[in-house]
């Protein structure tokens, strides 16, 4: 688990999270997932910092440089709009979060220098993440039964890659948070079975070459400029 | 009866506050409401023209910048539907009014963002008038509306500040991105010009606005106030107003300057800007697939009273 | 009219076109649509040729830059989804291929030189998407009532957009062919009202420059490379 | 009865061709729709991988040309699916055996195209294989079976030689050009080694195929022919195919090479390849979505017939 990983974690989910700005279920929301991009793009830019020149490093790379996990560069919406659906939203900030927060916490107690301080400031965000995840999963899967079936559908879909959110972390401790969330949701915790991964090594989807176009398509029309 | 009318009168003489609690007539009323809900509906809207590149920022610090300016603009609304709220009507209702297309927003927000240079822009042009606008607000008769308004200009200078910053970044820059910033400039001079509404020969509602301490400038005399304020900041930018008219008058003690196209201003009013259609339709759609989310949220929360 | 107007009307009409290959709603239509892509393209390419390098015209230059009318631009999906609405893929050609056709008639009649070569070949070309998009105008207008309601606010929702069509071309000369298949479709004809313009002076919709971004990032990210 | 098994079993033995007025065994039969329909559905969904580059290919030139190849799949299943229905069953049958996933098509397609490389790649080794696979196909005892594939092969090497030439100026370009090129081979070897299916002590049906005259050589004499081809062609690309063990065998006259992990085939087969999910619901989509279209094309023919 190296720091770019965990930056580049952050990066694109901030990417990911950032495109529901004025989108969002309600105003209070737009409000709150902005918090939370906000919070993912500190920690990037942080992390990113301290390895080297923070936009070099966004801007610069190709998807295979990046080691981000499958899971943040998955699109909300499976078509690839940026109208995604909420609940696999939900879904997914509550499968990182719950990583993130762990992650967070380890580092802070053992890590001196850069990570360790980004650590420590990050996991206090990461639990406000997670709950806000664990309210709204709570609301959908234990909503109606359309909300129920939505949810449903974006766990499953989601499951086979949240095995990838270990390195530091058990899965076991990963699930003593999720699992409960799941069950007082009124959801079926899916069987583990197909276990995509790659991110680590650079091996992403399809989709995050068409993240990375856009992200970095400004940035790129114009070698050499300071913003 | 005859008390709280008079207590009106003499809180509006007196430049003091009206409250929720305080009586106050019926067309003030309606009047507010109307005012602080399009307010508000613009901070709303106004959030998708720049939301518009915080995918596409070319740098992690300005997408992080404009990412917590587009959170504030949402902010902003949430404040100003409370504020509208304590003359009685529900946001929800305030909401439909705009997705039914029977309130406005502002106009400015129907133009569309072209490049990234226009975030610059919109901050120096867009944020700046509308602290020309709104300063006098602070001052409003009704006093939620008042305090709601202390605390968003102290964040749109801020905001003005930044966009001021990003032009500025861009006009130092390469031959590319001074283009860039010109043709924005361009493109934003005039409709920042129209956001001061119609000339005062041509303003309605405007005369009891000001006797009731809502309005307390003329749109003519908040216009000049803006080019006043522009002139000197360009001349700084090293960006050129599109207007070959405009020059200092020494007698009047201002700058002359070709006032904006009010025809294509109504037009724009009246539904037929470039970006009208997808600005309600984005909003309408936030607002229309996520009808299951939020009666998920309600339906929760009945069960767990 | 410029020959980049033209070239630039078929490059993006191309783009849009070929997104949606493998998405079509029948197989035969996913031949026909790429077909139509790569005969935009063609005429894209022999015009960008004959005014300079196509490669560097396509991919190095910006929204401002383009000459494009605006009605080709828009995305088949509002909402921005590569998987668009066929009754909007269906309207934009209409109104693009009865332009276009008249166009290369006149220019095919009156231009020596490359832009009268191309537009005698493309000609023959835009008769057949006029033929195509006509057959699925009276399909869609004159099917199901799901499949005409669609129809209609595809039609209402682009007509606008059609007034960006002239130049060299009447507008009478271009209802004399749409209104007879509207017609025919039994589908309404729309008021002439807001007349949105701007594509041919580089001022173009929020929406190219995401079409862009995305045409160009492989290019751009290799600066210098041949390929 | 006995006169048409007789003429059967005649044209088998001659190597002459089976017509669909031909009598035929049942099994026959089967094994050639369940053949050609996941070729037909391999042709499909062989659209996407390929389909993932078109919005995004880096010269026009290139763009048109797999624009044109990808035109030419949907061709491909559009014959294999009419040599299909020559033997009684009907296309929408088949499409709806692909979608509910009773029928299978080429694994290889379950891998993700991610580089502009893997366009190439997937022309030189994908296509390669499949040419190496097909070629017999043309002399298959089903007569509009061979037929298509006369065609289809003809494209196909044409296709290949695309695919090559895309490498061939990447192995000749930038620094980051070659690494693409490297990177995209590395990530196809195998999967390309694996379309040859499992190796014949494992295989099944391929006896009764051999008698047939529907399949001609064994699984893994294709792949020894595949691999004998790709080793010169990748020494003058100057890509370093993945596989330390590779190396010519002056007795056996052939390259000695790592075969495929069956096992990861097999996960991919059965539904667990990195694209399976993506692939199933993208075909999925294109069907349902449209089924407004293909309702009116029905009713507007019913009007009009």
């Amino acid at each position: 688990m190296t720091a770019l990983a965990i930056a580049d974690d952050a990066l694109i989910a901030a990417q990911r999270l950032l495109a529901w700005v004025s989108r969002a279920p309600t105003m209070e929301e737009d409000v709150a997932l902005a918090n939370i991009a906000l919070d993912q793009l500190g920690v990037a830019r942080a992390l990113l910092s301290s390895l080297g020149d923070e936009d070099e490093l966004a801007f610069h790379r190709e998807a295979h440089e990046f080691r981000n996990c499958l899971l943040v560069e998955l699109p909300d919406d499976p078509g690839g709009s940026v109208w995604g659906d909420f609940g696999v939203l939900t879904a997914k900030l509550l499968f990182l979060a719950a990583y993130q927060k762990m992650l967070y916490d380890r580092l802070a107690d053992s890590e001196p220098g850069a990570l360790g301080a980004v650590a420590a400031k990050a996991r206090k965000e990461s639990a406000y993440h997670l709950d806000h995840a664990t309210q709204w999963t709570l609301r959908l899967g234990d909503g109606t039964a359309e909300s129920h079936g939505r949810m449903q559908d974006a766990v499953d879909a989601l499951w086979p890659y949240t095995h990838e959110l270990t390195g530091l972390i058990e899965r076991a401790d990963w699930l003593a948070i999720v699992e409960p969330v799941l069950a007082k949701a009124t959801l079926a915790r899916p069987a583990d079975g197909w276990q995509p991964t790659g991110g680590r090594v650079g091996r992403h989807t399809e989709h995050l070459s068409y993240l990375l176009a856009e992200m970095q398509s400004t940035h790129r029309a114009h070698p050499g400029a300071t913003w | 009866m005859a008390g709280v009318v008079e207590y009106f009168d003499e809180l509006i003489a007196t430049d003091q506050r009206v409250e929720p609690r305080d009586w106050m007539p019926d067309a003030y009323r309606a009047t507010l409401i109307r005012q602080i809900a399009q307010h508000a509906h613009s901070e709303i809207i106004g959030m998708q023209p720049e939301a518009n590149w915080l995918t596409r920022a070319p740098s992690l610090a300005r997408k992080a910048i404009l990412l917590a300016k587009v959170q504030d603009e949402a902010g902003h609304g949430l404040y100003l539907y409370a504020a509208a709220e304590t003359l009685g009507v529900p946001r929800d209702e305030l909401v439909d009014a705009l997705l039914l297309g029977r309130h406005k927003y502002s106009s400015i927000f129907n133009y569309p963002t072209l490049s990234w240079a226009d975030v610059g822009t919109i901050g120096w042009l867009v944020d700046g008038a509308a602290i020309v606008n709104q300063v006098p607000l602070t001052r409003c008769s009704y006093g939620p509306y008042a305090r709601a308004m202390v605390r968003i200009c102290k964040e749109e200078s801020f905001h003005q500040r930044q966009g001021y910053d990003v032009l500025y970044t861009l006009t130092r820059g390469t031959r590319e991105q001074r283009r860039m910033a010109q043709e924005s400039v361009d493109r934003w001079w005039y409709p920042s010009l129209a956001m001061f509404g119609p000339p005062d020969a041509a303003s309605t509602h405007s005369e009891q606005s000001m006797a009731w301490g809502i309005k307390r400038h003329s749109n003519d005399d908040l216009r000049q106030r803006f080019v006043d304020l522009c002139v000197p900041q360009a001349e700084v930018l090293g960006v050129t107003l599109p207007d070959p008219d405009l020059r200092w008058n020494d007698e009047r003690g201002h700058y002359d300057f070709t006032p904006p196209d009010y025809d294509e201003l109504m037009a724009v009013v009246a539904g037929d800007g470039p970006a009208n259609r997808d600005r309600m339709r984005h909003r309408r759609r936030a607002h229309d697939q996520h009808q299951w989310v939020r009666d998920a949220a309600a339906a929760y929360a009945e069960k767990n009273r």
